[in-house]
């Protein structure tokens, strides 16, 4: 088998640019019919922790994480230190000529390159510079195209100054990496050449604020929390192009009743927050439901539990998400394997939101949210806004008396929204009949309280058939038949399908079961293919096997093997083939 | 309109007596009287007996959690700033778990109407202390001998302090000045607090009708009283005790949220079509 | 098979004191020798809406609700409408003299009494009167023994007008009743004696707030709300005797961080609250987890979902108190099916928290809380507290450098609170090393940082097995072989033991598997009684089997039938009974 | 003990240059002068990068969740009232999540003593705004052209009205008067409120040392300040712009909440004994 892919690892305190460098190569490489995957991890310190990024780039396609560079570029000590042993044999490293290499030996085979990489001048400047001399040096090391970086680099600093001192810096480095260098080096082993169509390198969070701008979202409302700030951020951004409102809250409290008061004026809302956030909305989660106000969150997860690891990553919050609020009802939540998928399904949240009216939460990961990867443009011709059951003052004046909470078939009742003529009601989080009157003890009532309460419970679970109906609530990867059948979900995806190929090289023929949706749970469809699995591999980013358990109490089923991994670092293909190849072999 | 038309179907559960009687009674005739579009009025309660008024008027209504009126209201205004925003809650609803939203939301100055009916008692759970309740009462969560020990909130400082644009204090007890006072709150452009002094039958033994009857005079008895005069208002409004002022104290002309976000300049949100978003320039941004 | 019970219902809105009746009648039993239950019921309202006060009364023992009066006494329209349907054949309606009885008739074979139970005078007065004149009534129209009935007024009053005037009304009634009825009538069929020794009529409120004194807890914090704000009321009354401070907080958010304030200072301290309340605390559940400060918090679960049904009953909450908070930790969840176990569990609840150093949740709800059995004085001899590895000063000594959060086999770190010599600490929300000091990106803890993160969480559900073994995770109630084995947890205990009963003198041998605790789940004595079924039957108050989820997910046993009722009324023994005869007769 | 007395054995993780460096100085600084027994002081933090001020000091500290600082403060303080209880947060902290919380503490006046370190930003988070920066403010959430439109939180002068019984503004550029603030709020029995300047380098250019430097002068450089007349603290503290006032705007001397609870009269809660409670006489109630 051939080199399937060519990894760069940058690493340096927070500062000097190693993710901006990172991305300014994997975009020089997408430009030019090259897939890559950027991966930033970084600590929550503002200075002085240790910021990795990592660049995989391949000609075919990449997926997922894997951290085994050829090349090492180290701005500072500490980036020596963690990463040096990561290195693979024959790589090369090369490091701030500042950085004592001693104490840390590299593993065998693997070239030292020092380099002045920090810059001199002011100290801020000098730092920032680094990012272009890692990248001549890069160049120089790999016979990386300097020509596609360089367009890079003009392409990413628009003030003049900034970008001739850059291309100065990449220059200046590059012939002084290349003189002294002779033999040492690392060669990228991919032909470069112009992208026939553009494609774009972006990252989950990108993908969910386009998918939420794609479906009509017009409201934002949050309070910073990582990792689910970028989003915000985006809306933000574009706030005024897109005629989108978004408001800071003073928590995430008033964060979510805004969304609610948006939704129930009519308005498209998106809320985003992390497991922090998300315990803080809670309880507006249950009042959404039972108001039935449509709403949408984007629950990114970061390690935890509690403030934890708020950088990290990890996927210990679907049951906080699956249960979070008070008594029963229905919610979807649906948790994007892949950029792609967060567009997509980001857009389809925000309909069945509205179509269903219940809470719709897309839950993904500080990994999958920070990762870029390359994406073809999205096409959007076919993604169809649907608002379900609301209602025209039309329809509204020749079905008076209009009842808010009419009961039907398939648990959704027509909605007016204020400035409706026809349509007025009250909508609330007491239990309430048809009419939204509040139905506890008051004459009118109370008769038949019993009736009135269990009403409204089953209306809320008999949406749940419909919603099963029309979403992708799996997706099988790989062959309909194989000795392995991988069952992950979310940001997992990535390294499983990476994983299935490589397992395939080895000879172990392995599928991958995708559960997409967690809520309402797809049993049926995720039986159907695990009724015909000879053998299976249950994988997940938490210590309790949330999804493992959703799966057991919803079909009693129990996968063969487990590999539950919740040490804050995102899955490898490496690590779950070495996981594959232990399951078969018992 | 009159003032009938402005009620539900629905038979109130208030004690006889409660003083969200008035209130209610109130709220329909200031209706009247500002002759309201009740399908371009969204009523916002929160949970306890003062919430239940949402109950008892027909415009749209969304009574939402304990607490959560304003940023509730907030999200109404700005998807649909067309809207007349009217709130009510009660004093622990507002002044304990919503402390933080309104301080918020005064600061923030949305086209929001909030009325306080301030019993200074928790009413729906029964009778615990609130945040408003006067020092040494004697309440289920703070028995007798001792009574509360937190030094009460005076709504109306408070208000002033955090920056609302109109903060007045009526009674539930007066009709006529109450009617006034929420007409006044409501035609008001920005966020206009009025604090309702409301008896509770039930358990405010203390706060009663007799109590305030003696105690209540007119701001616009006092000679010369500028509402325009922050300082003033502070120092006036910190009245309470054998003397409690009610009236407009303070009214300030300032720059809605609204009226500063340019996106809401010639529509609303909610008059913006769902769809049709062109996300191309998005997509070469990242290319 | 003789008459087991007298059931007594008496109805009238608020204001009526049917309340306060139906307890002194109960007292008075209670006192001579009989078993009682009293159930409350009343609507989120202050005034207006229908209250019932149930008591049943018997020889033997009684351990629930059932809806099945003997005699009714109804003081207005809505409670003579609403309940006459209910009474048993042979039965006897008492109303007063204003109720209109011909709208609603009476079930065949039921006697109406009229009698002037609303007194003239003060409108407020002549309603609060109205209960004595019930009092009179019932003991006319039943022969129960009137003296006992005075004795009990006598006891309530202590106000000697208020007294008189209550006991001449009583006596009033009694004779003009007796005067008018001549035969009608309907016998109280036991008879009462003094009590031998003295006995309780307590809530589950009271015996959770008892458990809480006994414990040692010596601080409260909380906010009002149904049907938790009974136990922090009990505290704040006995606040002062019993040394302990109750502070009311300004919300559910600052109540429990103030509890974790106290726990961190060495203080047991009581939370209680309910699911809208308990949403506002998720956050901090898993900062009191990952901090390891001991935390105590009564959730009475009321009608959901949302605001709901304040003043209702439903066993709904359980999977928010399991998942609530992101990331994954141990905790502690009991589920108390009586007021003996709210009493008992509540203290051993104490000793969990500071023994593991975890959040321990008293998963009660409305019908337990609020509804009063006969309980003879508890004996606390044996109660032994034990505070785990709380250090002292000596200790520390002899350890230093003290380590907070050392690695230990159960998972249990050495605990110094603030004020001891050499017990020096950081607490920290943060994912953190053995010293409390957080991990990420920090120079001193970078390198190994992934094996810092497993290692805690792996030191969190090292104590699961150890809670496990000392903890009555369930009771086997019955023989222990039968024919049905029914599952219940929680209130629902008090219901199925008497079903169990009934059906054993309709031939069926049924046994009761009361799972007490829901955390850590005590799936091997599960299974060990399941495994042995020969056909089971799930009970619980709610729509989604909330119970049986997790004990499927844990153990893959799903029961062969469910009882789910989700309607805000708590179960009956006649209702269970009916489900029996379905569930065998198939 | 000297300042280097109280610093914890790790590496801080502040920028260079961040005003935090100053507050950390400070408060190690203060608690030698005040000679506080470690083991008899808790430090309570929220989350942000003033919060990790805990990680650097060597008391009894407890890093809490983002914006409940003062609850936890108010468990830890009547759990044991004799402890020394000084609360370390930024401005979103405290005034952003944390305000309903922050005017009820104020009320109950707890000896505690709070330090709000005022970057105006959230930090950590990387630059958003807070409740405290200024109108216009361009951030990552509120981004030019228009920046922040909501009216900033003055802390002072909100601490003033909501009953706070110490209310002083220092500075993190000068390190002896916030030296001496911070000790003479820690000798303050009752809430004492520092607002601290403090320069963020990384998220707000605005409010930068030179920005404060340019502006802050000391309260007493003005002739007759009082800092026990209320009104003009109020008065004084709003100034904010082209001269920002530092110094003690106002003490009072008030009952503490600890002092108003006759159960902690002669025992800490911590040290009476756990266990041997006798609940004979609550059975009997019930019998
Ligand atoms: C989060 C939450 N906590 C507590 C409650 C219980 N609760 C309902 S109404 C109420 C207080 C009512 O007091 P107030 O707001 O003053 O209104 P009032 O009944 O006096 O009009 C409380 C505590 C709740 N519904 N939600
Ligand atoms: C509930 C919750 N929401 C959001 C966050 C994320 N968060 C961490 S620190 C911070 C803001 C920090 O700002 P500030 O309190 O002013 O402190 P600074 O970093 O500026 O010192 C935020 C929003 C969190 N930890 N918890
Ligand atoms: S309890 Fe008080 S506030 Fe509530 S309805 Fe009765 S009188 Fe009114
Ligand atoms: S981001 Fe600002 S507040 Fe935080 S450490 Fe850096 S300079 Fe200080
Ligand atoms: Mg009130
Ligand atoms: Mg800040």
């Amino acid at each position: 088998m051939g080199k399937r892919d060519f990894v760069v690892l940058f690493g340096g305190e927070a500062g000097y640019g190693v993710m901006s460098a990172g991305m300014m190569i994997a975009k020089a490489a997408v430009r030019n019919s090259m897939q890559a995957v950027v991966v930033n991890e970084y600590p929550s310190l503002i200075k002085g922790g240790l910021n990795n990024c990592l660049v995989r780039i391949s000609d075919s396609p990449l997926t997922s994480f894997e951290e085994t560079p050829d090349i090492l570029g180290a701005v500072s000590q500490q980036a020596y230190e963690l990463n040096v042993a990561k290195v693979r044999p024959g790589g090369v490293v090369f490091h701030d000529v500042g950085v004592k290499t001693d104490k840390v030996l590299p593993p065998a085979g693997v070239t030292l390159v020092p380099v002045q990489l920090v810059q001199t001048g002011s100290a801020d400047m000098a730092k920032v510079m680094a990012n272009s001399a890692v990248m001549g040096a890069f160049c120089a090391l790999t016979d990386f195209s300097a020509e596609a970086v360089k367009a890079a680099i003009t392409g990413e600093f628009a003030n003049p100054v900034v970008q001739t001192k850059n291309l100065e810096i990449f220059e200046h480095t590059w012939q002084t990496v290349k003189a002294a260098q002779g033999a040492a080096g690392v060669k990228f082993p991919f032909a470069l050449q112009p992208s026939p169509s553009p494609r774009m390198l972006l990252t989950g969070t990108d993908a969910v604020a386009m998918g939420a701008l794609q479906a009509g979202c017009r409201f934002a409302a949050g309070y910073p929390m990582t990792p689910a700030t970028g989003v915000l951020v985006y809306l933000a951004d574009h706030a005024v192009e897109y005629g989108v409102v978004f408001k800071q809250a003073e928590d995430e409290i008033a964060a979510v009743n805004m969304l609610i008061g948006a939704g129930f004026a009519g308005v498209r809302a998106l809320g985003a927050t992390s497991g922090g956030g998300f315990s803080l909305m809670t309880e507006a989660v249950g009042f959404a439901a039972i108001a039935e106000v449509p709403l949408v969150i984007l629950m990114a997860q970061r390690g935890g539990p509690s403030t934890g690891l708020p950088t990290r990553t990890m996927q210990a919050d679907l049951n906080q998400v699956l249960y979070a609020s008070q008594g029963e009802f229905a919610r979807v939540i649906v948790a994007p394997g892949d950029v792609e998928e967060c567009f997509t399904e980001t857009f389809r949240a925000f309909n069945l939101a509205e179509k269903y009216q219940v809470p719709c939460f897309i839950l993904t990961d500080k990994y999958l949210a920070d990762s870029s990867v390359t994406q073809p443009f999205f096409d959007t011709k076919e993604m169809k806004i649907e608002r379900g059951k609301l209602v025209d003052e039309a329809w509204l004046a020749s079905h008076a008396p209009y009842l808010r909470y009419r009961l039907t078939e398939d648990g959704v009742s027509e909605r007016a929204i204020p400035g409706q003529v026809g349509g007025r009601h009250v909508a609330t989080s007491y239990t309430h009949g048809e009419d939204g009157f509040y139905s506890s003890g008051h004459k009118e009532y109370a008769a038949n309280e019993q009736e009135i309460t269990a009403a409204g419970i089953d209306k809320s679970f008999a949406k749940l058939p419909h919603i099963l109906a029309e979403v992708p609530g799996i997706k099988l990867h790989g062959p309909a038949q194989a000795d392995l059948t991988l069952i992950a979900w979310g940001s997992t995806k990535g390294a499983a399908l990476e994983a299935m190929e490589l397992a395939k090289e080895k000879g172990i023929s392995v599928n991958l079961l995708q559960i997409l949706y967690a809520a309402p749970f797809p049993a049926a469809s995720v039986m159907e293919v695990l009724t015909k699995a000879k053998r299976t591999l249950l994988i997940e980013g938490n210590h309790t096997a949330q999804m493992g358990v959703l799966l057991r109490a919803n079909t009693g089923f129990a996968a063969d093997a487990q590999y539950l991994k919740y040490d804050s670092k995102p899955f490898t293909p490496s690590g779950i083939v070495r996981k594959i190849q232990e399951v078969m072999s018992k | 309109m009159s003032a009938k038309d402005f009620a539900s179907a629905y038979t109130s559960t208030w004690c006889p007596g409660c003083g969200n009687y008035g209130i209610l009674n109130a709220l329909k005739k200031a209706c009247a009287v500002l002759d309201l579009d009740l399908e371009q009025t969204v009523q916002v309660t929160g949970i306890g007996c003062a919430a239940k008024i949402a109950q008892y008027t027909n415009m749209y209504r969304i009574e939402t959690l304990h607490g959560r009126t304003m940023p509730v209201a907030t999200g109404v205004k700005l998807a649909n700033h067309h809207l007349t925003v009217i709130v009510d809650g009660g004093d622990g609803d507002g002044m304990g778990l919503g402390m933080g939203h309104f301080v918020h939301t005064a600061r923030r100055n949305l086209d929001i109407s909030y009325f306080i009916h301030n019993n200074q008692v928790y009413g729906l759970t029964k009778g615990q202390t609130s945040p408003t309740s006067e020092l040494g009462a004697v309440t289920k969560f703070s028995p007798a001998p001792l009574g509360n020990v937190e030094r009460p909130i005076n709504i109306v400082r408070l208000a002033l302090s955090v920056g609302a644009t109109f903060v007045a204090r009526s009674y539930a007890g007066d009709l006529t000045h109450l009617t006034e006072t929420m007409v006044a709150a409501v035609r008001h452009k920005g966020f206009s607090v009025v604090d309702i002094l409301q008896p509770c039958v039930s358990f405010n033994k203390l706060n009663s009708y007799e109590w305030y009857q003696k105690r209540v005079y007119k701001l616009d008895t006092l000679d010369g009283y500028d509402s325009s005069n922050l300082s003033q208002a502070l120092q006036i409004g910190a009245e309470w005790g054998e003397r409690i002022p009610i009236g407009l104290f303070y009214q300030e002309k300032r720059m809605t949220l609204e009226e500063s976000i340019p996106q809401l300049k010639d529509k609303t949100l909610a008059e913006r079509p769902v769809g049709g978003a062109d996300i191309t320039a998005l997509m070469q941004e990242l290319a």
